[in-house]
């Protein structure tokens, strides 16, 4: 079967989707030299920056969340794969208004080589940069090893967190220690039942049976650990709702932010079942999924499947999560 | 040439480098998607052309600043793991000439030396994980041990690039402890690891840009 | 196959997905009894209210643009059925804050013949409400014959419009005409290279060659009428757009708005790459595509595949969709 | 019964009306699911359990009450294109009682004529259009015809019923003008509508209820 999307020469796939996202949402974002996503606006001096990479493929993410009280500067690579260091470099020395740079990283080794590298640089130049590593897929590795888990959804509650507090005008440090505060207690897995197909060969991404679903995979679907028979959507939530709440030790009476992402596939009707028992689960534990957005945040050419999310919240955090923000693909 | 490497003799190793990725494109793109995304080739490519670009954009005479300049190119360029692995070797090697035009062979091997070493502050990969550290470790100790026997440049780039190829085919029986192919565990075992099998191309090419048989290419 | 979706059964899809919407997005959106979505908080007495109606599967329409700025309340129907007409009349009594309400209504049969009926009761009533359909599926019936158009993506930006001008505290009769100014100056037309999977039974909405595409679709996959080999992105813009702007014959030095809406299965990679070209293509003939929101606002359970959209604006016009408006799954 | 429908004649013809949509459930989601949704079998049962509710709320007495009711229930519960437009019928049959607790054969008529009435205020669907329209007009113009020529409430009921089964059966050469089956074009040529296949089951029950045959049900 001839691949079925709607693109043009697979070489310029990044440069035109990036063309067409600024096009659309020119009352938000731009596009700067070397492919960087900035916002329309820049953010007032004397303020802490807030500045992203990763590979395409996977919108919105990340460039979609560029924009007020979120990031300042989203540095695309290519389909599926890091930026180069020197595109980092540039998007961090456009983003430090003064105040420094928070330099969030998804735990991809592609993208960690990259940031590494760039971290080398930023110290050479001596500028004022805090880098921060997600690390939350805990299909992989257990918690004690968190170099050897991915970085998945969980990068939108640390920009909102990170960018509400940036916004406030909070220092660094002080935004650094927030926006891992968070990131060191949250837990996501991801789930899925059909492929997507790469957009530069048309080829499948990974297989499963007919019968089957695979949890615990990777970002572009890299083997998991728990191939099973199909579920329900209430007997999917209650396994991996159980497989997160260990992971994060959740005790009753402590308060979550729950996410159910759809990577692309998925309809946003079964998103939302599944959200619906995650919350039922947590009441019958006397746990309070007190927020949670639900939608497609970070897909993967379009699988069907979800990476779904929960992190610990406390009154600090609840009130930066709940603080106004305003991107393309998610606002407040 | 023979005695010492210069501007001129290096330009000439990267090139004859750059002849043996290219002829063997197909071969990595291959191995890449048995085990990756299949993206290994053409970032290799890419990253001998943006070598070729670096080259050709420097003019000449500083050694130092033409490998800086090369590896940055292909940090920014090249994409996926090679661009910051293979980017690192050339910064890395860039520092070794520590401001030196002409290198003898201790000088080479320190130069490589100093490669590696930047490179394995950027990952943790060691020996036996089935990565192109499985190809630059033995080739670089091979060259540091000719070079303390202080065998000619030309021989030691041969046993340098013959531990390359040691190493690269060593992998063929190796479980991926770092990169994509991690991921794959032990259904990767009987692919050869195309980073590594890159690296010895590359030494393959110095080698043989030093002992004048730069028409040939290696097939891999 | 079997189906592969997160559900439990298929006879409770529509209470479960409101369910967890609502516990979702507490924030913004709650549920009346008789399965209404209203706002979490209520308008200010003496706007007007914005009811619209709409069967379900097609999330995150129509119930994810109730928020300030857009929709009151919207009333599901089951999945891919209009509601009842006793529900509507509820909803419309509930949206009434004494300044009247407008009652937008796709142009769907089964949403027409409940609409019809409420409006007989909605008079006998003596309530103050206009009835607005929209009309834009270009690919079934000319200009001329608007009752044979269907109502797609062009929704969003009526809804938007008639929001802006109710929020800012204008008459029934100036929010209806805003809204059914822009709504008689679109055109839409989809186009499918895939299909999805009806939630109740797991059956193909419909079915394709696999190397075709078609043009011209209904909302739920009803055959259209250009059947056609594959094409690229921009081929496929140049197709769509050359029917629209004809259809609407706009002239070189107007103003559009445009929408690429994904329908399920396809990318926003995609969506974004098609949107690149429709920009183009106007630019071309002097015409300015000057506002476009991309993404996935009308959904049809996964099938791969666009509606295209353009509306013509003038100053007020902008200004009203320029205006703030918050709801799950539209922000401004 | 016989000379006039009360209250409770009418609650026992609805009540053999769905009698025999239960017994035809399959057929009519086959047919739907032929040139529609699939939906049609389940959503005429929904009604008729819900006029069997409204019965049940309804207690007794206020027949134009009752078939308000029931068509207002219909309207909402349903679904579908027969939720507005079986209620619609309801509605207008409620309209047509003009508060009688009895009616003759000619009230009767005009209770059926209301709900006709009614419901193409709700759709320009004509006769030929492949609706439930076909099975309607026939069934309501043979059960005027009948009351002109003062038919027995059975005899007329019979003969309505067996046009609303002719006009059903015409169906299935037309080509559907409204409606989902509309997008099938001349496809759907060959399958009975399902809508008007329903109309025909409800005529059939009711006559049946007039007839003391209420066991057996129709076949369609
Ligand atoms: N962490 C790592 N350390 C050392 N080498 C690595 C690492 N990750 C990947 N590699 C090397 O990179 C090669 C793959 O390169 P490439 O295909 O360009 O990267 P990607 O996996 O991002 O597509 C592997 O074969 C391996 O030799
Ligand atoms: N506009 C209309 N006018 C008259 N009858 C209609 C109309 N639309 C549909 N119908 C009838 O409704 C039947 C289908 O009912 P149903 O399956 O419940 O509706 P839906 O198509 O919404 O699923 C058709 O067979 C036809 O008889
Ligand atoms: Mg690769
Ligand atoms: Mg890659
Ligand atoms: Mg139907
Ligand atoms: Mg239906």
């Amino acid at each position: 079967m001839a691949m079925k999307k709607f693109i043009n020469n697979p070489d310029n796939l990044v440069s035109e989707l990036l063309e067409g996202y600024a096009l659309a949402y020119a009352n938000k974002v731009k596009l700067a030299g070397d492919g960087l996503v900035v916002r329309a606006k820049q953010k007032d001096a004397g303020k802490v920056g807030i500045v992203t990479i990763g590979g395409s493929g996977h919108e919105p993410a990340l460039s979609g969340f560029v924009g007020q009280g979120l990031l300042d500067i989203s540095v695309p690579g290519e389909i599926f794969a890091a930026p180069g260091p020197p595109h980092c470099l540039k998007a961090i020395k456009r983003a430090d208004r003064g105040a420094g740079v928070l330099f969030v990283v998804l735990n991809h080794e592609g993208d960690v080589l990259s940031a590494n590298m760039t971290m080398e640089m930023v110290e050479k130049d001596g500028l004022n940069v805090r880098m921060l590593l997600t690390q939350e897929d805990i299909a992989n590795a257990p918690r004690s090893e968190p170099e050897n888990r991915r970085g998945f959804i969980g990068f939108l509650p640390v920009y909102k967190i990170a960018g509400a507090a940036a916004e406030a005008g909070r220092s660094l440090d002080d935004v650094y220690d927030v926006a891992s505060r968070y990131a060191t207690n949250m837990a996501t897995l991801a789930v899925a039942v059909k492929t997507g197909t790469v957009p530069m060969n048309g080829e499948d991404m990974f297989s499963l049976p007919d019968e089957d679903m695979e949890i615990g995979l990777g970002q572009h679907g890299e083997a998991g650990t728990g191939q099973m028979e199909l579920k329900t959507a209430d007997e999917t939530a209650d396994i991996m709702m159980g497989m997160l709440l260990k992971d994060l030790d959740v005790k009753a009476g402590e308060k979550l932010l729950g996410i159910c992402n759809g990577l692309g596939g998925t309809t946003l009707m079964e998103q939302f079942i599944v959200y619906r028992r995650m919350h039922q689960i947590c009441e019958e534990k006397g746990i309070e999924l007190a927020r949670g957005p639900v939608g497609e945040y970070i897909t993967v050419q379009e699988p069907a499947g979800i990476q779904m999310h929960i992190g610990r919240l406390d009154d600090e955090l609840i009130e930066l999560w709940d603080a106004p923000c305003s991107s393309p693909f998610f606002s407040m | 040439m023979g005695e010492t490497v210069g501007y001129d003799d290096m330009v000439s190793m990267i090139r004859t480098a750059g002849k043996h990725i290219r002829a063997n494109v197909d071969k990595l793109t291959e191995l890449d998607s048995a085990t990756g995304d299949g993206d290994h080739g053409a970032a290799m490519v890419r990253s001998m052309d943006l070598a070729d670009d670096a080259i050709k954009a420097a003019g000449g005479g500083d050694l130092k600043g033409l490998l800086h300049d090369i590896g940055w190119a292909i940090m920014g360029g090249a994409g996926g793991a090679t661009g910051p692995l293979l980017g690192c070797i050339f910064m890395g090697m860039s520092e070794g000439t520590e401001g030196k035009e002409s290198l003898d062979v201790n000088d080479l091997a320190e130069l490589l030396e100093a490669g590696l070493a930047k490179v394995r502050k950027q990952t943790k990969a060691d020996v036996g994980d089935k990565t192109m550290i499985d190809a630059l470790v033995p080739g670089v100790q091979a060259l540091r041990a000719a070079a303390d026997e202080n065998a000619s440049i030309p021989e030691a780039l041969v046993r340098a690039a013959d531990a390359a190829a040691g190493g690269a085919q060593s992998t063929v029986s190796l479980i991926a402890r770092f990169g994509r192919a991690k991921n794959l565990g032990a259904r990767g075992i009987g692919t050869k690891d195309p980073g590594a099998t890159s690296i010895a191309l590359l030494f393959r090419g110095f080698s043989e840009a030093q002992n004048d048989a730069g028409d040939e290419t290696a097939a891999e």
